[in-house]
């Protein structure tokens, strides 16, 4: 195990039915860095990281963070462990306010009984005040602040990205799973995501994998950056490195005829 | 046991089952277009038989007239459903609209009783009631009706969904009805169309089923039950599924009774059902998950 | 925190409205339907937590109503143990059974566990109708003790009324509660998206199997409590037509919405009495009202209100309060 | 407007309450499941009873103050029949209450009359209802056990020995099944099949086969429409030739219409009502009955069934306690019940006293068969 790897997956293998759709695949993000996952369409990047975040059930290969080996916990099991991802089709919940989305984030952070919520004791009130606090931080940090109070549903597109990012920030994440966070948004939206992301690193020291097709935004912030094709690993390194290989170019140039 | 007893118990079975599978078949046809469990279902089937009785015995028909008159008479009476509960309110989550029809079935119900009075009602069997003898055991010619009907239907069903461009229609509109809508389809008149079909496959089943099963203003709620849970076990959204659904539940409750116990029969084929369900979570032959509600 | 008060100051209020009604309503036939709308509002209040805010359907909770009126029943009167014993012991079978049947059948989603949770009903009807030497069977089982609590004997309606008042206001009181908490929150999320509310560290399962415990103990509450009351239950009052009554309820009072529930629960619990005088054609005008009103008040009786209550004040709340209340 | 709507109905039902109370009337009470599954209970019990006030009151009413009878539906329902009573006893002001239809409902508001001190005479037939006595519940139609009792005579003039039974499961069929297992054993009889059906199932084939394969010389079906058209056909069908009997609840002429050609030859004992023409000109009941069943003919153009006539048993019981004792108090009603020797009624001869609330013994049942799609008494 390579010293700097907060997270470390190897040879993991994903089925669907007869597809192989993740093929031994190898990757490791480091601690503090911003590790991005690109590939055409279809290359199974998603599905790494829905196998990461426990999503998908692994057939065969292994997933640990920190050390500590999570291939066969639950998803719930691995967001306490420090795995927090968001969503390509956004995931938020609409029939709450931003502020409420942002709290249930809190929800492994902030603890309190079953009890102390039914006869609402102290530390009922204590607990909520403190939930309330961080979800505040949370959404100040994405610069969703003065939305606390708006019906997540009500919010437009680019606002809900970023509450869904808050929303997972709240969660304290040792290692933060962003899939496709760009899409939908304009090139405004996009460069204040890029800052964000930048913050996240830079800021709240979180690892962040990034899975993301805006090749400007990609090659911009990350650290490492990881080429999957057709299910496997075809190139790992540096930004500039990457964009050098032949063998990515290649299947870029590939799949665009698809696209 | 004998065979000849087993044998009975097997023809008893899809005979009940059947009654379940024609109920159940006409849940599908609108879960497939709307996603919505028609609560009132076992009330099309209802209709079908008491409304034959009413034309025969009221207005003098023969039977054959009479049937196909009642069959027409629920068709327009889905048609009318839909047109004046379902339609104004469409925008309407999947569970008020579900609301709605369990409210159709008590306000269906209602009227029945109180054009037709709460007494029970024979139909005369389409040919004879005398039994055929088959290995030792006995079938009523009506059963055989009921068995050729259901598999008419269930192959007019078939060939509709997959062969017709109104059945692609229809099914298109169950998996994304703004899709269905971008693509040309009236997603308006294939919902009256399958509240329509569906009220015509129930009033055949209630017509055909009557001389078996006998008929009065209440039926609809008990195979309303029973069809929902037969849909269930072959899997939402495939009549196939339902039919045959239908028919193993029917069986298993005539064989729970003549093998185990008659008090506990429908216990049995409801935990037989159970358990099936938290081995396979979309029943038999279902293949998507069909989370709605 | 200022949701907190208004619950506190709304349930005491309506506490107080339930108190007061045996003096503006005086005859006993109007406490017996206040009784049974009190017991029905626990069940509605508990199913709605279920279905309205975790998004879990039920159509079995008629069970859990006779299985704790039957244990309470047969514990007092047939083994002759204290009236609050057998209800406690009534509340917690029902919670039990939930947990055990709950573990496999949370596992169904939408019209799959519609139809598992409908056949476990189904089942237990069965049970209660034929195992005769234990239930009574079919015709009933007569016989159960009023309830006697601290040598006071609640035997007049009057004080078993403001009993079930009391208990009914406890419930919702707790409903809301829950709902304004960390627990309250996971369940909304797990109803909207199952898979965000995994991916923030929600166990989903735990959730679902409390929340489906939880609202089955409420329906037990209100089972051992119509047990004492009537001192005779039968089958046929725990059958899958009442399953479907109680989820009418929950919706026609509006989905997740406490106070919803409790008109919901009133509105149709009562209704049939004041349809009494129109004989044959009631039940026509019964179904006829559920569709209108399913119609016209898509949220509900408690979105009626409140969307009316919005345009007397000529302006829009939004926030909290409209998923919390 | 929800609100306005409710204020309204909440109004009205004040009105409507305020209005029916007329101090210049004997009020009685009923209780009766005109709609839903017993409806074919409550339907003619309620017909007659409406029939009962207008010919009481057409002849001077009750001591001399006109007869009212408030008519609750209960819907076949514990909860509802609940409400009713309550409605009854607390609102309008009953002396008496006749009803409810089912034993079940019966049993759920006993306890309410108790309390308030008014009787009540159950047109319900279970035992429970009247043993162990409570003072204030009767009851009029003729008892399961009495029911039995001749079915057993006739089989064992006929030698038949092994039976099976088959009953409903109901209230009616569960308590036919309790005095069948009580009483065929210890006179005589070899119980060798105990099957079961659901109240809406529509097919009895299973259970007939298994009691096909017992071995049975004659099975008694305990059971109401339709259920028990079904298991007659049934049988037919399958070829089974074993006598059937079926229990006093199928004496209506809808369960020979719908069992068809497959009713012939069925044996039940039933009340005099549907036989009334058939039986001996000097039996005491036989006026009464062919003129009952006339004016509900002509009045209701429907045929007259034992059921209603378990309504007309109890308006009357009440009614006559009250002229007896020239008393509307519910109390004296009550103890003016007890002493009623005699009286002849559409279920047979009542006679009640302190120790039996019931007054009907096996002499209220003749045997009757079905013969070319009609009753006819058996000798």
């Amino acid at each position: 195990m390579p010293p700097d790897g907060l997270l470390d997956c190897r040879g993991v293998t994903v089925r669907f039915g007869g597809v192989l759709a993740l093929d031994e695949v190898d990757f490791s993000a480091r601690d503090r860095a911003v590790t991005s996952i690109i590939g055409p369409n279809g290359a199974g990047k998603t599905t790494l990281l829905n196998a990461i975040s426990g999503v998908v059930p692994l057939a065969g290969g292994g997933i640990s963070l920190s050390g500590r080996d999570l291939s066969q916990s639950p998803p719930h099991i691995r967001a306490r462990a420090g795995v927090v991802r968001t969503f390509q089709n956004l995931e938020i919940f609409t029939n709450m306010s931003a502020l409420e989305n942002v709290m249930t984030g809190c929800h492994c952070q902030v603890r309190y009984s079953v009890l102390d919520s039914l006869l609402k004791t102290p530390r009922y009130f204590a607990g909520e005040r403190k939930a309330r606090a961080k979800a505040m931080d949370c959404l100040e940090f994405v610069g969703l602040a003065d939305s606390a109070q708006t019906p997540a549903g009500d919010l437009p597109f680019g606002r809900q990205r970023l509450l869904e990012l808050a929303r997972a920030l709240a969660a304290r994440p040792g290692i933060l799973l962003l899939d496709e966070p760009a899409a939908g948004l304009n090139m405004k939206e996009t460069r204040v995501l890029g800052g964000l992301i930048r913050r996240i690193r830079d800021e709240q020291g979180v690892a962040v994998v990034l899975v993301e097709h805006d090749m400007d935004l990609v090659m911009g912030i990350s650290d490492q950056i990881t080429v999957l094709a057709f299910g496997q690993v075809i190139a790992k390194g540096a930004p500039l490195e990457v964009q050098k290989d032949p063998e990515v170019i290649a299947a870029y140039l590939g799949a665009d005829d698809r696209d | 046991m004998d065979s000849a007893s087993l044998l009975q118990f097997l023809i008893s079975g899809l005979t009940v089952g059947s009654t379940y599978g024609l109920t159940a078949l006409g849940f599908t046809i609108i879960f497939n277009t709307t996603g919505i469990i028609n609560f009132a279902q076992g009330e099309f089937v209802m209709l079908g038989g008491m409304l034959s009785v009413f034309f025969m015995r009221i207005a003098g028909l023969d039977e054959a007239s009479a049937i196909v008159l009642a069959v027409a008479a629920v068709t327009l009476a889905g048609a009318l459903i839909e047109r004046f509960t379902i339609r104004p309110v469409k925008d309407a989550s999947i569970i008020n609209l579900i609301i709605i029809t369990i409210g159709v079935s008590i306000f269906i119900r209602g009227l029945a009783m109180l054009a037709w009075g709460k007494d029970t009602f024979a139909l005369p069997p389409f040919s004879g009631d005398a039994p055929i003898a088959l290995f030792g055991a006995v079938v009523m010619p009506q059963s055989i009706w009921v068995l050729a009907i259901s598999l008419l239907i269930l192959s007019g069903l078939k060939a509709f969904f997959s062969g017709t461009i109104y059945g692609k229609g229809m099914l298109a509109c169950a998996q994304d009805k703004k899709a269905a809508y971008l693509v040309g389809i009236s997603v308006e008149r294939m919902v009256l169309l399958s509240f329509m079909i569906s009220g015509l496959v129930g009033a055949v089943g209630g017509a055909i089923l009557a001389p078996i099963t006998l008929t009065s203003f209440d039926v609809g709620v008990i195979l309303g039950l029973k069809g929902f849970a037969a849909c269930i076990l072959g899997g939402l959204g495939n009549p196939f599924g339902a039919a045959a659904g239908g028919l193993i539940l029917g069986v298993l409750e005539s064989f729970g009774a003549g093998l185990l116990s008659s008090a506990y029969k429908d216990a049995f084929a409801f935990i037989i059902l159970l358990l099936l369900l938290f081995v396979r979570p979309s029943g038999l032959f279902g293949t998507r998950e069909a989370k709605r509600v | 925190m200022q949701g907190l008060k208004k619950d506190l100051l709304l349930t005491g209020a309506f506490l107080s409205a339930l108190c007061l009604a045996p003096w503006v309503l005086p005859s006993g036939y109007y406490l017996t339907v206040l009784i049974m709308c009190c017991l029905n509002a626990m069940t509605v209040v508990g199913l709605n937590l279920l279905l309205g805010y975790a998004g879990q359907i039920s159509l079995g909770h008629a069970a859990f109503y006779g299985l704790a009126a039957y244990t309470t029943a047969i514990l007092t009167t047939t083994l002759g143990l204290p009236v609050a014993l057998g209800m406690l012991a009534g509340v917690g079978l029902a919670a039990l059974v939930a947990f055990v049947i709950g573990i496999p059948t949370l596992k169904l989603s939408g019209n799959y566990l519609a139809m598992a949770t409908l056949g476990f009903g189904v089942i237990v009807y069965i049970f209660l109708n034929e195992t005769v030497g234990l239930t009574g069977g079919p015709s009933g089982f007569t016989g159960i003790p009023r309830l006697n609590a601290a040598g006071l004997t609640l035997s007049s309606d009057r004080s078993y009324y403001y009993l079930t008042a009391a208990v009914l206001c406890a419930v919702v009181l707790l409903s809301l509660n829950l709902i304004r908490s960390r627990l309250g929150r996971a369940l909304r999320a797990l109803h909207t998206s199952e898979k965000a509310a995994q991916a923030v560290g929600i166990d989903i399962a735990r959730y679902k199997l409390f929340i489906f415990v939880l609202s089955a103990a409420f329906a037990g509450a209100a089972g051992v409590l119509y047990a004492h009351y009537l001192t005779f239950i039968a089958p046929s009052s725990f059958g899958f037509l009442f399953s479907v009554e109680l989820l009418v309820m929950v919706v026609l009072g509006g989905m997740a919405s406490v106070w919803g529930s409790v008109t919901g629960a009133f509105f149709l619990t009562a209704l049939p009495e004041f349809l009494r005088m129109f004989e044959n054609v009631e039940i026509i005008i019964y179904g006829a009202i559920l569709i209108l009103c399913m119609m016209f008040l898509p949220r509900g009786l408690a979105g009626g209100v409140s969307s009316l209550a919005v345009r007397l004040r000529g302006r829009a709340r939004p926030g909290e309060d409209d998923h919390a209340s | 407007m929800k609100l306005k709507g409710l204020v309204l109905a909440l109004a009205m039902a004040f009105l409507v309450s305020a209005c029916s109370t007329e101090p210049e009337s004997v009020k009685i009470g009923a209780v009766l499941s005109a709609t839903g599954p017993a409806s074919f209970l409550g339907e003619p019990e309620k017909n007659t009873m409406q029939m009962l006030q207008e010919e009481i009151n057409a002849k001077g009413g009750v001591l001399g103050k006109k007869l009212e009878i408030v008519i609750y539906d209960d819907e076949t329902d514990v909860n509802k029949c609940v409400l009713a009573a309550k409605k009854l006893l607390d609102k309008d002001g009953v002396v008496a209450v006749a009803g409810p239809s089912v034993s079940g409902n019966t049993l759920a508001i006993i306890k309410f009359f108790e309390e308030a001190k008014i009787p009540l005479v159950s047109c319900a037939a279970s035992e429970k209802i009247v043993t162990p006595v409570n003072a204030w519940v009767f009851n009029t139609p003729q008892l399961d056990r009495h029911a039995v009792t001749r079915i057993m005579l006739d089989a064992k003039a006929k030698g038949l020995n092994n039976i099976a039974i088959i009953t409903v499961s109901n209230g009616f069929g569960q308590s036919g099944r309790a005095v069948l297992q009580e009483l065929l054993p210890p006179n005589g009889f070899n119980l060798v099949a105990d099957e079961v059906y659901g109240p809406k199932d529509t097919d009895m084939t299973a259970q007939l086969t298994k009691i096909k394969a017992a071995g049975a010389d004659a099975i008694i079906c305990w059971g109401t429409n339709p259920g028990p058209a079904v298991v007659a056909r049934n049988r037919v069908q399958l070829g089974i030739d074993t006598p059937l009997y079926m229990s006093h609840g199928v004496a209506s002429k809808k369960f020979i219409e719908l069992a068809g050609p497959a009713a012939e030859g069925i044996m039940l004992p039933a009340g005099r009502l549907i036989v009334a023409d058939q039986i001996p000109d000097d039996n005491p009941q036989k006026p009464l009955l062919l003129s009952y069943a006339k004016a509900y003919t002509e009045k209701y153009n429907a045929p007259v069934s034992t059921f209603g006539g378990h309504g007309w048993d109890s308006i009357k019981l009440i009614v006559e306690a009250i002229n007896m004792g020239k008393s509307a108090k519910p109390a004296d009603i009550r103890d003016n019940l007890e002493k009623i020797k005699g009286f002849v009624g559409t279920g047979g001869v009542f006679n009640y006293s302190p120790e039996n609330h019931n007054g009907l013994d096996e002499n209220a049942f003749v045997m009757v068969v079905i013969k070319d799609g009609d009753w006819k008494i058996m000798d």
